[in-house]
C-alpha cells in the first residue's frame, strides 16, 4: 500500500498523458486534466501519512515530500485556471484543437517529469527527469508557433541543452567520486547511499562536480548570468505554462541543487557550497531588480521578478542555518503560490486587453476591479509587503543575515528595495491612472487566484504549528 | 491683607503704564521736534488724539469681516497684559510669575499676528504690503530677541523678569561683554519691533515706505485709537524692559513701604525720560533705511545675541 | 485595557472586510464612519484609563506572527499615550468624515482602507516584538498608500503614492536592519529579549542611525521628507489629517521605542545627530511651507516643521539622559510628548478646515480663494484657532510645548560636553526662527484663504460646511484651548511615560498656585496659561465696554480707503506668492536659490506683466534626482543584456564556468 | 588492468583533445565536418576500447551509435544542409584562430590543474581520462562561443557531448551510459532539424536579432 502513494504520483500523470493524447474533445480533456492533477495532489497528500522506504530508484523524505505537495497543489490549481484560459484561446482561434490536445498531454508529461525528478533517489534518474521536464516545456513554449514564440523556444532549447550537458558532466563526476568508496554500479548513484558516505569521497572531485551541477541546474533555476532563456520562455508561452515554470520547474531545479548541496556539506574537505550560492543569488537578485525597470511586456516583467526571487531563495539556502533555511523554504513556497496567482491574473488581463504590453493597460482597478485588485495584491505580496507571506520570509532572511554578515544584508536590502521600486512603478501604470484598452468583461476563473492569495495572506499572519514543525525539521536537514 | 496690597500694586502698575504710554509717545515727538528746531505738538497731544478718535464713528470697509472689528481689542489686550507684567517700579508683582520673558515676547507676537491679519482682512494692496513686511521683520526680530533672552537667562539663571531684575541690581553681576552685546541686540530689536527709524517711520504717510502704518490703514475711530494706544504701550514696554534689565537701580524689591515706592516711581519716570530723549536723539540723527536693508540690520542684532550667548557659554567670567 | 484595544483593532479589520463588501451601498459611508468613531472612542477610553490610572504594563501573546515566537503585544505608559493620540485623531477624523465622506465619489476605494489604516496604527503602538511591529508598520503604510491613490485618475496622486510607498519600504527595511541588529543572530525578536540584552554603545549608535532613517523617513525628517508633501495632500482630507497628525506620531513612537527603550543607555553624541537634524528639519520645513500656495501642501510642510521641534525635544532628553541629568531629561521628553499631542490636535483641525474649504470651493490653491470668512464663518473661526495654536501664540497649546522646549534648552549650560554647549543654543535660535516663520506662514495661509475678497467665482459661491465636520473641528479647537490654559493637567498625565523611560518625572504641576506650570522652580521660570487667558479676556472686554459706554459705539460701512485708490478688483489684493516675497527674498534666495524674473510689457502693449519665481528644492534636486538618474542609468546599461544573441548568452555561461573553475584552481 | 590497456585508452583520449584542437583550427565548413567525423571516429575507438578492457558489452552499443550516427549520418546531413540552404562555406569567427588556440591551451591547462588535484585513486585512468574529457568539453564550449556559424556551433556542441561520452565511458561501471548517449543523439537530431526547420542560415542569432527589433514587446 505504501508504494502506491509514490506510484500514484508518477502513474497518474503518465496514464493521464496517454489518455489525453488520445482524446480529441477539448471539454473532456480539460476536465480530465483537472481530475488527473487533483488525483495526483491527493496521492501527494497521502505521502504525509504513509511513506515507502527509500529504494534504489525512488525516495520520499521530509524534504522532497514538501516539494511534491507544493508542486502537485499548484499543478492542480493551474490546471483549473488553464481550462478557462485555454477555452478562451480556442475561442479566439489562437490555438487549434490538435494543439490543445498536444498541450494537455504535454502538461501531464511535465507533471510526470517533475514528480519523477522529485522522488528520484538516483542522481542519474533525477537528471533524466529534469531534462525531460525541460524538453517538454520547450515544446510548450513554442506552441503558439508565432515567430517570437519559436525564437523563445529555440533559445530555451539551446541554452537548456548546454545546461543538460554540464549537469550530466557533474553527475558523472559525482559517480566517479563515489565509485572508489561505494563500488561500481547503480549503488554509486543512489543519493541515500551517497550522502551516507560522502565524507569519504574525494573532495576535489566533488568540488568540480558541484561547479558543473551548479551551472547545469542553475541554468534551470534561472540564476543570472544563466537566466537568458527564462524571460522569453515565460513571455511567449501560454500563461499556464509561465505559471508552472515560475511556480514549479524552477523549484524542482533548485531542489536538485539542494540535494547536491547537502552532499557537499556532508564532506568536510570539500569547498563550502554556501558562498557560491550566496554570490549567484545576490547577483541574480540585484540584476533582476534592475531589469524590472525597462520592461514593457507584463509577463516578462514577472519573469524577471521570478529570477529575483529565485536569487533570494538561493541566497537564503546558501546562508544556511535554521533561520535562513526556514526562511528559504517559506519564501519558496510563498513565491510559488504568489507568482502563479499573479500569472493567473496576468493571463486573464492579457486576454481581456488583447495584449501583453504594459503601455496598453491602465486603470485596471477601475475597469476590472477583481482582476485589478487581485493583481495589485499579488504584486504587493511579491514585493514583500505585509501582511502577506513573503514579508515574513524576507524579514527572517534579512534580519538573520544582518546579524551574521552586515555587508551581505545591505546588498540584499538594496536589491530588495530596487526590485520593489521597479515592480511598483509598473503596477502604478497597470492598476491605476486613466483606464486604457478594452473594458469587456473577463470570463475568468477567480477561484485559483484567490485561493493562492488567501493562503499567502494566512501564512503572513498565522502559520499552523504542524507546518512550522515540518519546515523546521526540513531546515534542519538542509544544515 | 498682603494679597490685597499686592493686588493694588499690580493694578497701579497696569494703570501706570496705560496712562504713561501716550505721554511717553508725545514726549518723544516733542523732543524730536525740538531737536529739529520746531515747535512741535504739545506733549499731551496723543491723549487728545485718542479722545478725538474714540468720539468719531467707525467707518468699516465693505469687505471688512467681524475679525477686523475684534482685532483692535485683542491687540490692545495682549499688549496691555504684556506691558503690565514688566516690572517698572517694583519687582515681585503679584502676577509677574504668570508669564516669564519668553511668554511676554510671545504675547507681543500674538498681538502682531492678529494685526497682520487685520492688514489682510479688507483685501487692499497696501494692507498686504504692510503685513508681509511686518511678519518678515518679526521673523528676524524674534530669534534675535530670544537670543538676548538666552543670554540674560543664562546670566541670571532665570527667565523670570523679577528675578532677573533683582539679580541685575545685585553687585555680583559686574560688567560683562556678553551683557553689552545683549544690550545692543535688545536695543536694535526694540527699534525694529516698534517700527521706529531707521526700520520704519511712524510719522510717514508715503505709502510705499509704510510698514506698521500700512497695516492699520483701514482702521478708523475707536479701533484706530486702540491700535495707537497699544503701539505706544508696546514702546513703553520695551523701554521699561530695557530699564529693568540693564538699569535696574531704583526698582524696589517686593514688600517695600509706600514712600520708597514713590522713589521707585520717580526713578522709573526718570528712566523713561532719559530713554525717550535718547530715542529721539537717535531718530533725528539717522535716516530710514530701505526695507531690504532691514534683514541685515536685524541679522546684526541676531549675531549680537548669538555671540553674547556663546561668549556666556564659553566662559562664565564674560 | 490591552485586550480592549486589541479587540478594537480586530473590529476595525473586520469592519474593513465588511466595507470592502458593501462599500457601494449608499448607506455604507455613514455606517462605516460611525462604526469607526465608536470603536476609536472605546479604544481611546482604554488608552486614557491606562495612562491616567498608570497601572503596570499589560502583556499579551497571540499565536500569530513568527511561529516560534508568537505575536507579542504590550500596553505600557508610552504606548498608552500614543494610543491615546492615535485614537483621538481617529475619532475626530471619523466624526469629520461622517459629513465630509458624503462628497467622496469613489467610497469603495476609501472605506475599506480607512478602517484598516486605523487598525494598522493602533497595532503599531501596541506591538511588542519586531515582527509584529514591522508588520503593522508596513501595513499602515500600505493602507495609507491605497488611500493616497484613491483618486487614481489624477496622475500626480499616483506618482505621489509611488514615491510614498517606495520611501516607506525604504524606512521599513532600515528599521528591519535595526531590529536585526538588536535581535542578534539567534533572532531574539521580542522587545523584552532586546531589553534584556544591553547592546554596546556602537551597536546602539548604529541602531539609532537606522531608527533615525527608518522612523525619520516616515515622520518626515529632512531630507527624508520628500514623500510627505506629495502624499499627505493627495489623500482625502480626513485621511490627510490622520497621516499628518497621527501617522507621523506613530513614527515618533517607533523612534522613541527603539532609541529610548531598546537601544540601551545613550551616549552624549547620539543627541548631536538628533538635535542637528531636528533643528534643520524645523527651519527647512517652515521655509518650504512659506513657498507653497497649495493649502494642504503648506500644512503638510508644517508637519515636517513640527516633527523637527519634537525631535529637538527628544535630542535634548537624550543629551541630558546621557549625563544622568534625569529631571532635565524628563522636562525635555515631556515637552516633546506634549508637542506630539498638541500637534496631533491642531494639525488635524487645520486639515479638516482645508477639507471643508476644498468641499465648499473645490480649490486647494490659495490664490483662487479669499474672503471665505464671510461665507463660512464658523469654519473660519475654528481654523483661526488652529492657526494661532500652531503659530505658538499664548494662551493656546502650541505655545506651551515650545515654551517648555525653550526651558529645556536653557538648562543646557549644565551639560559638560562643549559640543552640546555650543550646539544647543544654535538649535534654540533655529527653534525661535522656525516659530516666528510659522507665525508668518499662517498669517499668509489664513489671510489669503479666509480674509480679503474672494478671488474666484467658486470662492464667492462657497457655503458653510456641514454639522459633523464643524463638530469635529470645534471639539479639536476646544481641546487646543484647554491644553493651552490647563497644561498642568496634561503634563501630570505624561509623568508615567517619562518615569517609565527615564526613571524621572517633572514635578507635580496641578498643585502649583493658580494652576501655573513650573518646570524647575518658581524663581526660575513659570507660565500660567489660565491667568494670561483670563487677563486678555478681561482687559479686552473692559476696554470694549469702557469705550462703548463712554465713547461712541456706532459704525457704518463704506468703500475701502486704501489711501484713496478706487476699489480695485480682487486680483489687486496681495496673493500668497506676493505675501511671501520679502521672506523669499531674505531666506529663499539662500535656501532654494529662489530667482524672480519679472517681465513688464512695453507701454501700449496690453499683455499683463508677469512675475515668475524659480525655486530649487535642494532635497529633491541634489539628492533624489541624482539617485533616480543613477538607477535608471544602471537599468539602461543592464537592459542591453535583454537583447543579446544566443551565442553571447552562451558565452556568458562559458565565462561563468571558466570563472568558477579558476576559483577552484586557486582556492586549493 | 594491463599497463598497455591504460596507455592505449590514454592515447585515444589524448588524441580526442588533439582533434578538438583541429576543429578549432578549421575555417572551412566542409573541412570542419570532416574533422568532426574524425573526432567521432576517435571517440568510437576509445569507447570500444573501454568496452573491451572493462569487458562491458553494452558500451559497444554506445560505440556503434557514435560510429553510425555521429561519424556518418550527422556529417552527411549537415553537408547536404549546407548545400540546400546555400550557407556559404566560410566560418565566421568572433575570435581569430590564433587567440582561439591560445584560449584552448589555457582551458586544457585549467582542466589539468583542476583535475590533477584529485587524489590518484585506485587506478590513474579515471583521473587522466577525466582531465581529457573536461578539456574536450571546454574546447567544445569554446568553439560554440567563438564561432558565429550555426553549423559550426552544432559541431561544437557535438564535440562537447563527445567529451561527456568519453567521461561516461571512462567511468568504470557507470550505469545508464547507453541511455544517455541515445538521449543525446536525439537531442542533437532535434537541434539539426531545428536549424533546418527555422532556416537558420548563418547563425542562431538571426532568429532573435529580427525578433528583437520587430516582434518583442521589449522594443528599445
Amino acid at each position: 500500500m505504501t508504494i502506491d502513494a509514490v506510484a500514484g504520483v508518477l502513474a497518474v500523470p503518465a496514464a493521464a498523458a496517454a489518455l489525453l493524447a488520445a482524446l480529441p474533445d477539448y471539454r473532456v480533456t480539460a476536465r480530465l486534466n483537472v481530475v488527473a492533477t487533483a488525483l495526483t495532489f491527493a496521492c501527494a497528500l497521502s505521502l504525509f501519512f504513509t511513506r515507502p522506504p527509500p529504494g534504489s530508484y525512488l525516495l520520499v523524505d521530509d524534504l522532497n515530500s514538501t516539494f511534491i505537495v507544493l508542486t502537485t497543489f499548484v499543478a492542480f490549481t493551474t490546471s483549473v485556471f488553464s481550462s478557462s484560459y485555454i477555452g478562451h484561446e480556442l475561442a479566439i482561434g489562437r490555438l487549434t484543437p490538435p494543439f490543445v490536445r498536444f498541450y494537455h498531454a504535454m502538461y501531464q508529461v511535465l507533471m510526470f517529469a517533475m514528480n519523477l525528478a522529485l522522488v528520484a533517489n538516483n542522481i542519474g534518474l533525477m537528471w533524466v527527469a529534469i531534462e525531460l521536464a525541460t524538453l517538454t516545456t520547450v515544446l510548450m513554449v513554442g506552441i503558439y508557433r508565432t515567430h517570437e514564440a519559436l525564437e523563445a523556444a529555440w533559445k530555451y532549447f539551446i541554452l537548456g541543452s548546454v545546461g543538460i550537458a554540464l549537469a550530466l558532466f557533474g553527475t558523472i563526476l559525482v559517480y566517479m567520486a563515489a565509485r572508489p568508496v561505494i563500488g561500481e554500479g547503480l549503488e554509486a548513484m543512489v543519493w541515500t547511499a551517497l550522502v551516507g558516505r560522502a565524507s569519504e569521497f574525494d573532495a576535489a572531485l566533488l568540488d568540480v562536480a558541484f561547479v558543473f551541477l551548479l551551472l547545469g541546474y542553475g541554468t534551470k533555476v534561472g540564476l543570472a548570468p544563466l537566466h537568458a532563456w527564462l524571460p522569453d520562455a515565460h513571455a511567449e508561452g501560454p500563461t499556464p505554462i509561465s505559471a508552472v515554470l515560475s511556480g514549479l520547474l524552477l523549484n524542482v531545479a533548485l531542489y536538485a541543487l539542494l540535494r547536491f548541496k547537502i552532499l557537499l556539506a556532508a564532506n568536510a574537505a570539500a569547498l563550502a557550497p554556501g558562498p557560491l550560492m550566496v554570490t549567484l543569488g545576490l547577483i541574480s537578485l540585484v540584476f533582476a531588480a534592475f531589469m524590472l525597470y525597462r520592461r514593457r511586456d507584463i509577463k516578462r516583467l514577472f519573469a524577471y521578478s521570478s529570477i529575483e526571487h529565485m536569487g533570494i531563495i538561493t541566497f537564503a539556502f546558501g546562508m544556511g542555518g535554521p533561520l535562513a533555511n526556514f526562511a528559504g523554504l517559506l519564501h519558496m513556497t510563498m513565491h510559488s503560490l504568489t507568482k502563479s496567482a499573479i500569472f493567473f491574473a496576468v493571463g486573464h488581463v492579457a486576454q481581456v486587453k488583447g495584449t501583453q504590453r504594459i503601455a496598453d493597460m491602465g486603470g485596471l482597478t477601475a475597469t476590472h476591479p477583481l482582476l485589478g485588485w487581485a493583481l495589485a495584491a499579488g504584486v504587493a505580496a511579491i514585493a514583500g509587503l505585509p501582511p502577506l507571506g513573503i514579508f515574513m520570509s524576507e524579514f527572517l532572511v534579512v534580519s538573520s543575515t544582518f546579524a551574521r554578515s552586515p555587508l551581505l544584508a545591505i546588498v540584499l536590502v538594496f536589491g530588495l528595495l530596487v526590485g520593489l521600486a521597479g515592480l511598483l512603478l509598473r503596477l502604478n501604470g497597470i492598476a491605476f491612472g486613466e483606464p486604457r484598452g478594452p473594458t469587456t468583461k473577463a470570463e475568468a476563473s477567480y477561484l485559483p487566484m484567490f485561493a493562492h492569495l488567501a493562503l499567502v495572506l494566512t501564512a503572513g499572519v498565522y502559520m499552523p504549528p504542524a507546518l512550522v514543525a515540518w519546515f523546521q525539521n526540513v531546515a534542519g536537514l538542509l544544515g | 491683607m498682603v494679597l490685597i496690597g499686592d493686588f493694588l500694586i499690580q493694578g497701579a502698575q497696569m494703570l501706570l503704564v496705560l496712562l504713561l504710554a501716550p505721554l511717553f509717545t508725545g514726549f518723544v515727538r516733542k523732543v524730536k521736534a525740538r531737536l529739529l528746531l520746531r515747535q512741535g505738538p504739545p506733549i499731551i497731544q496723543p491723549y487728545l488724539d485718542l479722545v478725538r478718535l474714540t468720539r468719531k464713528d467707525v467707518v468699516l470697509a465693505d469687505s471688512a469681516s467681524w475679525l477686523f472689528r475684534v482685532i483692535p481689542y485683542l491687540v490692545f489686550a495682549a499688549t496691555w497684559v504684556a506691558a503690565s507684567l514688566v516690572p517698572t517700579f517694583r519687582t515681585g508683582l503679584l502676577f509677574s510669575w504668570s508669564a516669564d520673558l519668553i511668554a511676554i515676547i510671545a504675547l507681543l507676537g500674538s498681538a502682531r499676528f492678529f494685526l497682520a491679519l487685520a492688514g489682510l482682512d479688507v483685501g487692499t494692496s497696501f494692507g498686504g504690503i504692510g503685513s508681509s513686511r511686518e511678519v518678515m521683520i518679526a521673523s528676524l526680530a524674534e530669534p534675535a530677541m530670544i537670543m538676548v533672552v538666552f543670554t540674560l537667562a543664562l546670566i541670571a539663571g532665570s527667565t523670570q523678569l523679577s528675578t532677573v531684575a533683582e539679580f541685575m541690581a545685585s553687585p555680583q553681576v559686574g560688567l560683562r561683554v556678553s551683557l553689552g552685546m545683549a544690550l545692543i541686540g535688545l536695543v536694535m530689536v526694540a527699534i525694529a519691533e516698534n517700527g521706529r527709524v531707521p526700520i520704519d517711520n511712524p510719522a510717514t504717510h508715503l505709502e510705499l515706505t509704510m510698514v506698521h502704518e500700512a497695516m492699520v490703514l483701514e482702521y478708523s475711530g475707536r479701533h484706530l485709537a486702540l491700535i495707537e494706544l497699544s503701539s505706544s504701550l508696546k514702546l513703553i514696554l520695551y523701554v521699561s524692559l530695557l530699564a529693568c534689565l540693564f538699569v535696574p537701580w531704583g526698582i524696589e524689591a517686593a514688600g517695600a513701604a509706600l514712600p520708597t515706592l514713590a522713589i521707585g516711581i520717580g526713578a522709573y519716570i526718570g528712566k523713561l525720560a532719559a530713554g525717550g530723549f535718547l530715542l529721539a536723539l537717535f531718530e533725528t540723527s539717522i535716516a530710514k533705511m530701505r526695507v531690504f536693508r532691514v534683514p541685515e540690520f536685524l541679522g546684526v542684532a541676531l549675531m549680537f545675541g548669538l555671540l553674547a550667548t556663546l561668549l556666556r557659554f564659553v566662559s562664565g567670567s564674560f | 485595557m490591552l485586550t480592549t484595544a486589541l479587540a478594537c483593532a480586530a473590529a476595525l479589520l473586520a469592519l474593513a472586510a465588511f466595507a470592502a463588501m458593501f462599500a457601494r451601498q449608499p448607506w455604507a459611508t455613514q455606517v462605516v464612519y460611525a462604526a469607526c468613531l465608536v470603536i476609536a472612542a472605546i479604544s481611546l477610553v482604554a488608552g486614557a484609563t491606562h495612562l491616567l490610572a498608570s497601572t503596570a504594563s499589560e502583556n499579551l501573546v497571540l499565536p500569530l506572527g513568527v511561529p516560534w515566537l508568537g505575536a507579542h503585544f504590550r500596553l505600557d505608559a508610552l504606548s498608552a499615550f500614543f494610543l491615546l493620540v492615535v485614537e483621538l485623531g481617529a475619532a475626530a477624523a471619523s466624526l469629520f468624515a461622517l459629513g465630509y465622506g458624503r462628497h467622496e465619489e469613489a467610497p469603495q476605494r476609501v472605506l475599506p482602507f480607512y478602517s484598516a489604516f486605523l487598525a494598522g496604527m493602533t497595532l503599531v503602538v501596541l506591538a511588542d516584538d519586531a515582527f509584529t511591529f514591522l508588520l503593522s508598520w508596513e501595513f499602515m503604510s500600505l493602507t495609507s498608500w491605497a488611500l493616497v491613490v484613491s483618486h487614481y485618475r489624477v496622475a500626480d496622486n499616483v506618482r505621489a503614492g509611488y514615491v510614498y510607498l517606495v520611501m516607506a519600504s525604504f524606512g521599513t527595511l532600515a528599521l528591519l536592519l535595526a531590529f536585526g541588529l538588536l535581535a542578534g543572530p539567534e533572532g531574539h525578536y521580542a522587545f523584552a529579549q532586546m531589553r534584556a540584552t544591553h547592546p554596546s554603545a556602537t551597536l546602539g549608535a548604529l541602531a539609532l542611525c537606522l531608527a533615525l532613517i527608518g522612523a525619520g523617513s516616515k515622520a518626515g525628517i529632512v531630507p527624508l521628507h520628500v514623500w510627505l508633501p506629495l502624499a499627505h495632500p493627495a489623500a482625502p482630507s480626513h485621511v490627510s489629517a490622520l497621516m499628518s497628525g497621527v501617522m507621523t506620531k506613530a513614527a515618533v513612537y517607533g523612534f522613541m521605542r527603539i532609541v529610548l527603550d531598546l537601544a540601551g543607555t545613550p551616549a552624549w553624541w547620539w543627541s548631536v545627530v538628533v538635535l542637528a537634524l531636528g533643528g534643520m528639519t524645523a527651519v527647512m520645513g517652515v521655509l518650504y511651507a512659506l513657498m507653497q500656495h497649495d493649502l494642504k501642501r503648506l500644512l503638510a510642510y508644517h508637519t515636517v516643521e513640527n516633527i523637527g521641534i519634537i525631535f529637538i525635544g527628544l535630542g535634548l532628553s537624550l543629551a541630558f539622559e546621557a549625563y544622568g541629568m534625569h529631571s532635565a531629561a524628563a522636562l525635555a521628553l515631556t515637552a516633546a510628548l506634549l508637542h506630539v499631542f498638541n500637534h496631533s490636535l491642531f494639525k488635524s483641525l487645520l486639515f479638516f478646515g482645508a477639507g471643508a474649504v476644498l468641499t465648499a470651493t473645490g480649490e486647494r490653491d490659495m490664490e483662487h480663494l479669499g474672503g471665505l470668512i464671510h461665507r463660512m464663518p464658523q469654519t473660519a473661526f475654528v481654523f483661526l484657532v488652529g492657526c494661532a495654536a500652531i503659530s505658538a501664540l499664548p494662551p493656546l497649546n502650541g505655545f506651551v510645548s515650545e515654551w517648555m522646549t525653550f526651558q529645556a534648552i536653557l538648562l543646557s549650560p549644565q551639560l559638560p560636553s562643549w559640543g552640546l554647549k555650543l550646539l544647543v543654543p544654535a538649535v534654540g535660535a533655529l527653534l525661535a526662527l522656525s516659530a516666528a516663520l510659522a507665525a508668518a506662514c499662517f498669517v499668509k495661509a489664513y489671510g489669503v484663504t479666509f480674509l480679503g475678497r474672494p478671488r474666484t467665482r467658486r470662492a464667492e459661491a462657497a457655503v458653510e460646511t456641514d454639522r459633523c465636520s464643524l463638530a469635529a473641528m470645534a471639539v479639536l479647537a476646544l481641546l487646543c484651548l484647554l491644553a493651552g490654559i490647563l497644561p498642568g493637567l496634561f503634563i501630570d498625565a505624561l509623568a508615567p511615560v517619562s518615569s517609565a523611560l527615564l526613571g524621572a518625572r517633572m514635578p507635580e504641576q496641578m498643585g502649583a498656585q493658580w494652576l501655573a506650570i513650573v518646570p524647575i522652580a518658581a524663581s526660575r521660570s513659570s507660565y500660567d496659561g489660565l491667568l494670561v487667558f483670563a487677563f486678555i479676556v478681561i482687559s479686552g472686554t473692559l476696554a470694549a465696554l469702557a469705550i462703548h459706554r463712554l465713547a461712541s459705539d456706532r459704525w457704518r460701512r463704506a468703500p475701502a480707503w486704501d489711501c484713496g485708490y478706487p476699489d480695485a478688483n480682487p486680483a489687486a489684493q496681495y496673493t500668497a506668492m506676493s505675501f511671501a516675497q520679502p521672506i523669499r527674498r531674505v531666506f529663499g534666495s539662500v535656501v532654494f536659490l529662489a530667482r524672480e524674473t519679472g517681465e513688464m510689457p512695453p507701454p501700449g502693449d496690453t499683455r499683463p506683466a508677469r512675475l515668475r519665481v524659480e525655486l530649487v528644492d535642494p532635497a529633491w534636486d541634489w539628492l533624489y534626482a541624482p539617485l533616480a538618474e543613477a538607477v535608471s542609468a544602471t537599468a539602461d546599461r543592464l537592459n542591453r543584456l535583454q537583447f543579446l544573441t544566443i551565442r553571447q548568452y552562451l558565452s556568458l555561461v562559458f565565462c561563468a564556468l571558466v570563472a568558477l573553475l579558476l576559483v577552484l584552481a586557486i582556492w586549493s | 588492468m594491463s599497463r598497455i590497456g591504460f596507455d592505449i585508452a590514454h592515447l585515444l583520449a589524448g588524441s580526442l583533445v588533439l582533434v578538438s584542437f583541429l576543429e578549432l583550427y578549421q575555417d572551412r565548413l566542409y573541412a570542419l565536418l570532416n574533422v568532426f567525423a574524425v573526432h567521432a571516429l576517435v571517440l568510437t575507438a576509445s569507447v570500444a576500447w573501454q568496452a573491451f578492457i572493462q569487458d562491458a558489452p553494452h558500451l559497444y552499443v554506445t560505440a556503434a551509435i557514435a560510429l553510425v550516427f555521429k561519424a556518418m549520418i550527422i556529417p552527411v546531413a549537415l553537408h547536404r544542409m549546407i548545400v540546400r540552404l546555400g550557407i556559404h562555406r566560410e566560418i565566421e569567427k568572433v575570435v581569430g584562430v590564433g587567440p582561439a588556440m591560445l584560449a584552448g591551451m589555457g582551458l586544457v591547462a585549467l582542466a589539468m590543474v583542476v583535475m590533477l588535484r584529485v587524489t590518484p585513486g585506485a587506478e590513474p585512468l579515471a583521473r587522466e581520462d577525466l582531465a581529457f574529457a573536461l578539456s574536450v568539453v571546454l574546447l567544445g564550449l569554446l568553439m560554440m562561443v567563438t564561432r558565429r556559424n550555426a553549423v559550426s556551433q552544432v559541431v561544437g556542441f557535438m564535440s562537447l557531448e563527445n567529451g561527456l561520452v568519453l567521461a561516461a565511458t571512462g567511468a568504470k561501471g557507470m550505469p545508464l551510459v547507453v541511455e544517455i548517449s541515445v538521449a543525446f543523439s536525439i537531442l542533437i537530431a532535434f537541434i539539426v532539424i531545428g536549424i533546418f526547420l527555422f532556416r537558420i542560415r548563418e547563425r542562431f542569432d538571426t532568429v532573435d536579432v529580427q525578433a528583437l527589433d520587430r516582434f518583442r514587446g521589449e522594443r528599445r
